[in-house]
């Protein structure tokens, strides 16, 4: 119950901003009825599934500050256990999904006891090598069809494994499972282990002398972050309804999910999401935009990248980073 | 005998990689970063070397110091451009500020230079191979060979010899304390990415008169590079070079063993997932690498 | 049976001794110091003690428990509070949140945790910089936010690394009061490490002298001040710094 | 406190205008325009295949849309597309850069907002599952030209018609031609023993097309006969294939068969040359192998090298209208017309030959027409039968070519070898050029 109460209460942050995010959820509910096109409906999918990876990567690389570039692994996991389990079985997406969460959250139990013996730069450098290491493992293992990937059979309109032919259904879809995040990551941050983590990227020393684990507390964060991240993985599955290690598990993947709550600010609950509401649709229309353009070939990421070293150099905790700095209190 | 083969291939191409990773560890050694946009430097020693042998009409060996003089420009462009500011922030962000700066390098190139593949046609080298006993040996791996080992000479000489590769130490070591001591440290980290420049530069130029280039050619290499700069140990020079052997090796061994044992199960196909596995092994029993320091 | 009892102590780094055979012990109440000139090897008999060191001899027994080779959460979770010469501040967390964090070890629900952090706040007389960052603090402030921290763990032996280091003579009056407060009020055993002798002096019922990784005294204060072993090694110092 | 109110009002402003801002402005649908989407890979690692295809579909597009009546096709007398008035039709290129998930977007943009009447592309095999996926949802024609995963026109889609023959077609075409070498009727080589060219070694880029193409060779190698000595899917984008490479020579092989992208059968060709590999037949699945960067950039070092493609420029000595075109294309781009701008051209060609017999841009008719439709083969400028969809939506008049790369004083040209009737130079074999 109290979790509950805690995961409702906003109270601690600046009324403007209540408003304002009451504001922004309405727009989210009202937006299939705005008259939006449907790639703008695309986009916005796209940026609620970004949003709830980069909320994930959040408790691990932002409130534990470990560099973790390796979370396109578990987009795999969630995507290929909803998709094998459906190609093979016909099992729904709702026992498959949560089975699906299971898996990475014990896979991420198993290699992540390893991974945090790592600090720093060794730890991001192993971060990658594991996810790449599952990449390539699913690219020749015939039983998850290797590199040709699975298609989903086509079952028309269906809630049991979530196939609609309107892309409204998946819009409201992920839009439960980006809110229920927003609901999570607000409790998270308040949480007991939420502070732990914080208090081991400020000291990792200090934090054990507080009688924390901070091995154990890490590994907890990186579990939960692989469950928010395999969740949007089983959102991909049955949305694209065609998968390949190639386009779910790849490395630009698991750096784009990082990326978007470096960018927003990590460490905060707004930060992610302002970070992919900013990055995927500058990603999306400036590339179908300027992507057609010959002679502007290449433009557009260097626009890109130009606002990352920006924000890098001059606001290291990232666009949010600004606002907490005028305000004076995070959160 | 092809087990040999193998083993010569893959010493080869260890060097080549342990080259390509001296820049990465130089720079990682005095000053803590990890430069994404690596990959991006060896591109653009690439690039000079094409346009320059093309535009010159000379052999592509020549330019090597040019490519080497442009990799040195662009790590002093981009230490007081951006890395200068990165240094402030924490960790993240100054991954998230070379890998903002690789995806600027990388289409640039786009922008200049289109995405066609080019390849250096005309050389001393291109195309070449090396015929002993029953061996044969790519005329460029075995000369990148050679290159690498002067590299890791000239630059272990400097670090380990000089006054200024002790300023260098010093302030790996201790930044503060080397500042009391009256090093310029800002300088010790422009002249890390001169140095991490120039040797990338000069692997590119080289790199050139056998690969393909264009722009997302970085990439490719880049992840080895991390592999064996993480792998030796960072900020490493020993460690780099014995790693960058290392994997060429197991890279080039390790699928052969498949054959001669006749499995599928082990091949080419894993082996990249037998380098990452490697690195992923030994860092976690000795967490700072082979050859890194303890703090 | 001791408090906290610490036998025959080795640790050495790869060739260089920095503990020798040292053994003492701590009766439950006291307040002891340990002093020593640099290099002593006063910090690595503190981390062996509360386990970031594993001892590569000797035992270090805690309320009759074995606790040798245990981890720093494990020391901590046993009742040992431990502060730092030097704290790492960051625009990250409260004083408040800082103490939270060390209430959480016996809390799990974050509002009982504030109580409490807040009550230890009010103890120390903290109240006014409860929600300020540790960067918003002067230094003398943010050890007393690590003091609070590890008191909000609820230790019954507190040990100190330099408690008094970068203060100033009133803020380290201040400090040495709280200091004794927290011993009359909380009856919290204290272990104290000090490089300046004149810190630990007035406060310590017995002192502890560690001279190149092995104890050359103890005894209380006035004695030790006089111990000539202990005159020689901070002399020693004291020429040494000269040359 | 005020700056920080005035801040986060500001950042939202701004994140919610770049959701919106693109919203605002509709783009006015003129009549009389026949808007048909084009997903291609115009950016990132593939851009080189992409420019080629777009190459392609522009060029037909021209000619489709203007008179040029010297070419002797249909299309290029029609200006437009007759039975709907002349109406013109309009490309709008997008840019799926590789990614299946990009290109599933791509296509609900241009079939919700641009609300184009029929979708083609992807190029990439996995990319055209996705859009084919979404043009199947929403009931849009989709014609798709150049990918050869034999599964796409295996899904039962009622949406989705392929004019390019697929890799088991392909694949059989290669062995068809090595059966034909051992009974000598490959012009300019006797009768090759078939102990000679028994043992094949392949390599096949290790996602969704190369994998696919690796298993059919396995299967028909199985039928007609011959030893797979040596299977390996690799990565495309290996920093160096030495590995592999060497994988394959110590296998013996006397065929080196590659499923490559472009970069890929660079590498392999330099570095097969570097080992002195002496294999009796090298031959590429396409793709990398007979894009214009291949020849351009290894020179005489591909001299023997066979390509399973589906246009040669040569076909013009047995095709006319080939012939006129690819000196339309030579002139405009700078290069020979390939099989990826070729079939670009064809998969257009065919767009405007079904919207002609439909008479409509209704779906229904559409597909109707599709279904219906056959184009003779003096209209294309592949040397197919022509072009009929069977139920699957696969063209089964499409045949295969394989040429062979042959130097020829400075300069390398690509010359048929197979269909053996077409063959337009005696083939070069064995293959030495890497001794």
């Amino acid at each position: 119950m109290g979790a509950i109460r805690e995961a409702f209460d906003f109270s601690d942050f600046p009324l403007v901003e209540r408003i304002g995010f009451g504001i922004f959820c309405l727009f989210l509910l009202a937006f299939p009825w705005l008259g939006m096109d449907s790639f703008g409906m695309a986009v916005m999918i796209q940026f609620l599934l970004f949003s709830l990876f980069g909320m994930g990567w959040n408790t691990i690389g932002g409130y534990g500050g470990q560099v973790e570039l390796g979370k396109a692994q578990y987009v795999g996991i969630g995507a290929y256990t909803v998709a094998v389990l459906m190609v093979r079985w016909d099992i729904p997406y709702w026992f498959s999904m949560p089975l699906g969460v299971l898996i990475a959250l014990g896979y991420s139990f198993l290699i992540g006891y390893p991974l945090f013996r790592l600090k720093g730069h060794y730890f991001a450098i192993a971060t990658i090598a594991t996810s790449l290491v599952l990449q390539d493992i699913f690219i020749n293992w015939n039983f998850v069809g290797a590199a040709k990937g699975i298609e989903l059979p086509i079952k028309g309109n269906t809630f049991l494994y979530m196939q609609f032919t309107n892309d409204t259904y998946y819009y409201y879809f992920i839009l439960a499972y980006f809110l229920a995040g927003v609901l999570y990551m607000n409790w998270f941050r308040k949480s007991k282990l939420g502070y732990q983590l914080r208090m081991i990227k400020i000291d990792e020393e200090a934090a054990e002398s507080l009688g924390i684990d901070a091995r154990w507390c890490k590994i907890k964060a990186y579990a939960i972050a692989s469950a928010f991240v395999a969740v949007g993985g089983s959102f991909i599955a049955v949305y694209n309804l065609y998968i390949d290690p190639e386009s779910v598990m790849h490395l630009e993947l698991s750096i784009m999910i990082a990326l978007m709550a470096m960018l927003g600010g990590a460490a905060s609950l707004w930060g992610p999401i302002i970070g992919a509401a900013i990055l995927v649709p500058l990603d999306r229309y400036l590339g179908s935009w300027l992507g057609g353009h010959k002679e502007l070939m290449g433009v557009d990421f260097m626009i890109y990248a130009a606002i990352i070293m920006f924000i890098a150099a001059f606001e290291p905790r990232g666009i949010w980073g600004i606002v907490e700095r005028y305000r004076g209190r995070r959160t | 005998m092809v087990l040999a083969d193998a083993f010569i291939q893959g010493i080869l191409m260890g060097f080549l990689f342990a080259l390509i990773s001296l820049g990465l560890t130089i720079i990682f050694g005095v000053m803590d970063i990890v430069n994404f946009a690596h990959g991006e430097f060896l591109m653009l020693g690439m690039y000079t070397a094409y346009c320059l042998s093309i535009s010159l009409g000379v052999d592509p060996l020549v330019t090597l110091p040019l490519c080497g003089a442009v990799g040195a420009l662009l790590g002093l462009v981009s230490y007081y451009g951006l890395v200068r500011y990165l240094l402030r922030g924490p960790m993240v962000a100054q991954l998230l500020g070379t890998f903002g700066l690789m995806l600027f390098l990388r289409y640039l190139a786009v922008f200049l230079w289109g995405i066609d593949y080019r390849m250096i046609k005309k050389g001393l080298l291109v195309g070449k191979s090396l015929t002993i006993g029953p061996f044969h040996l790519d005329m460029t791996k075995v000369v990148c060979a050679l290159l690498s080992l002067v590299a890791f000479t000239v630059v272990s000489w400097i670090i380990f010899k000089t006054r200024v590769g002790k300023a260098l130490r010093a302030t790996s070591i201790n930044r503060e304390a080397a500042s009391y001591m009256g090093i310029k440290t800002e300088r010790m980290n422009a002249l890390a990415w001169a140095m991490g420049g120039i040797t990338v530069g000069i692997a590119g130029g080289l790199l050139a008169n056998f690969y393909y280039i264009y722009p997302m050619v970085g990439l490719l290499f880049v992840m080895i590079a991390f592999a064996t700069v993480a792998l030796g140990g960072f900020g490493s020079i020993k460690g780099a070079f014995f790693a960058g052997i290392l994997i060429g090796i197991l890279e080039t061994v390790f699928p052969i063993i498949g054959h001669l044992l006749k499995t599928s199960i082990i091949g080419p196909h894993y082996k990249m997932t037998i380098v990452y596995l490697a690195y992923f092994l030994v860092v976690v029993f000795r967490p700072r690498g082979l050859f890194g320091w303890e703090q | 049976m001791a408090f906290l009892e610490v036998r025959n102590l080795t640790k050495d780094f790869g060739g260089i001794v920095a503990n020798n055979d040292v053994s003492f012990s701590i009766e439950e109440g006291e307040i002891v110091g340990l002093i020593g000139p640099n290099g002593a090897g006063k910090t690595t008999l503190f981390n062996c003690i509360v386990g970031y060191y594993r001892p590569d001899g000797g035992r270090v027994i805690f309320r009759g428990r074995d606790i040798t080779g245990w981890k720093p959460f494990q020391t901590a979770r046993e009742g040992i509070g431990r502060t730092f010469q030097l704290m790492r501040a960051a625009g990250e967390l409260t004083a408040l949140e800082h103490v939270m964090v060390g209430a959480f070890l016996h809390q799990e629900d974050r509002v009982e945790a504030e109580k409490e952090a807040r009550e230890v706040l009010a103890f120390m007389g903290l109240e006014g910089v409860a929600d300020l960052y540790l960067t918003e603090l002067p230094l003398a402030i943010q050890k007393q936010v690590g003091l609070a921290r590890a008191l909000a763990i609820k230790p019954v032996l507190l040990m100190l690394d330099e408690v008094a280091s970068g203060l100033n003579p009133t803020e380290t009056e201040e400090m040495v009061k709280l200091l004794k407060r927290i011993h009359r009020e909380k009856g919290i055993t204290l272990f104290l490490i000090e490089h300046v002798m004149e810190v630990v002096m007035p406060i310590s019922e017995r002192v502890i002298v560690l001279d190149g990784g092995m104890k050359i005294a103890e005894g209380p204060p006035e004695e030790i001040a006089h111990d000539e072993k202990v005159i020689k090694a901070y002399l020693g110092e004291k020429y040494a710094r000269g040359l | 406190m005020k700056k920080g109110l005035f801040l986060s009002l500001l950042v939202l402003a701004v994140a919610m205008g770049l959701l919106m801002g693109p919203f605002a402005g509709g783009v006015a649908a003129k009549a009389k325009e026949i808007k048909i989407g084009v997903i291609y890979p115009l950016s990132g690692a593939f851009a080189a295949a992409g420019r080629d295809l777009r190459n392609g579909a522009e060029l037909a597009l021209d000619v489709l849309n203007n008179r040029y009546a010297e070419l002797g096709i249909s299309i290029a007398k029609w200006e437009g597309i007759p039975s709907l008035k002349g109406a013109k039709i309009k490309l709008i290129f997008a840019d799926h850069r590789g990614e299946p998930g990009r290109g599933a977007d791509l296509a609900k943009r241009l079939i919700m907002d641009e609300k184009v009447v029929g979708l083609m592309g992807c190029y990439h095999s996995s990319v055209t599952k996705t859009v084919s996926a979404v043009a199947e949802r929403y009931g849009v024609p989709m014609i798709n030209g150049s990918s050869t995963s034999p599964v796409l026109t295996k899904r039962g889609f009622k949406w989705f018609w392929r004019t390019t023959p697929h890799d088991e077609t392909f694949t059989k075409d290669l062995f068809e031609f090595l059966k034909g070498l051992t009974e000598g009727k490959v012009r300019g080589v006797k009768a090759v023993p078939k102990e000679e060219i028994k043992r094949i070694a392949y390599a096949c880029e290790n996602t969704e097309w190369g994998s696919s193409v690796a298993k059919v060779i396995e299967q028909m190698a199985k039928e007609y006969g011959f030893d797979v000595v040596k299977g390996i899917l690799y990565s495309a984008k290996s920093p160096d294939l030495t590995t592999e490479s060497q994988a394959l020579v110590a296998a013996k092989p006397d065929c080196m068969l590659f499923a490559s992208y472009i970069s890929d059968a660079i590498l392999f060709v330099r570095t097969l040359k570097s080992m002195k590999a002496s294999p009796k037949v090298v031959w590429g699945q396409d793709a990398g192998f007979e894009i214009p960067d291949f020849r351009a950039t290894l020179g005489k070092d591909v001299h023997g090298i066979l390509t399973r493609t589906v246009f040669i420029p040569k076909v013009v000595k047995v095709k006319k209208a080939a012939g006129k075109i690819n000196a339309l294309f030579k002139k405009r781009y700078g290069t020979d017309l390939t099989g990826a701008s070729g079939r670009a051209f064809v998969a257009l060609q065919t767009w405007a030959h079904v919207l002609n017999a439909a008479g409509s841009t209704d779906p229904k008719a559409i597909q109707k027409a599709a279904n219906e439709l056959f184009i003779p083969a003096k209209e294309l400028i592949m040397p197919w039968g022509g072009v009929k969809f069977d139920k699957t939506g696969q063209n089964v008049l499409g045949t295969g070519l394989i040429g062979q790369y042959q130097a020829k004083g400075g300069k390398v040209e690509l010359e048929i070898v197979y269909p053996f009737d077409l063959a337009t130079a005696d083939m070069v074999y064995p293959f030495t050029t890497w001794k």
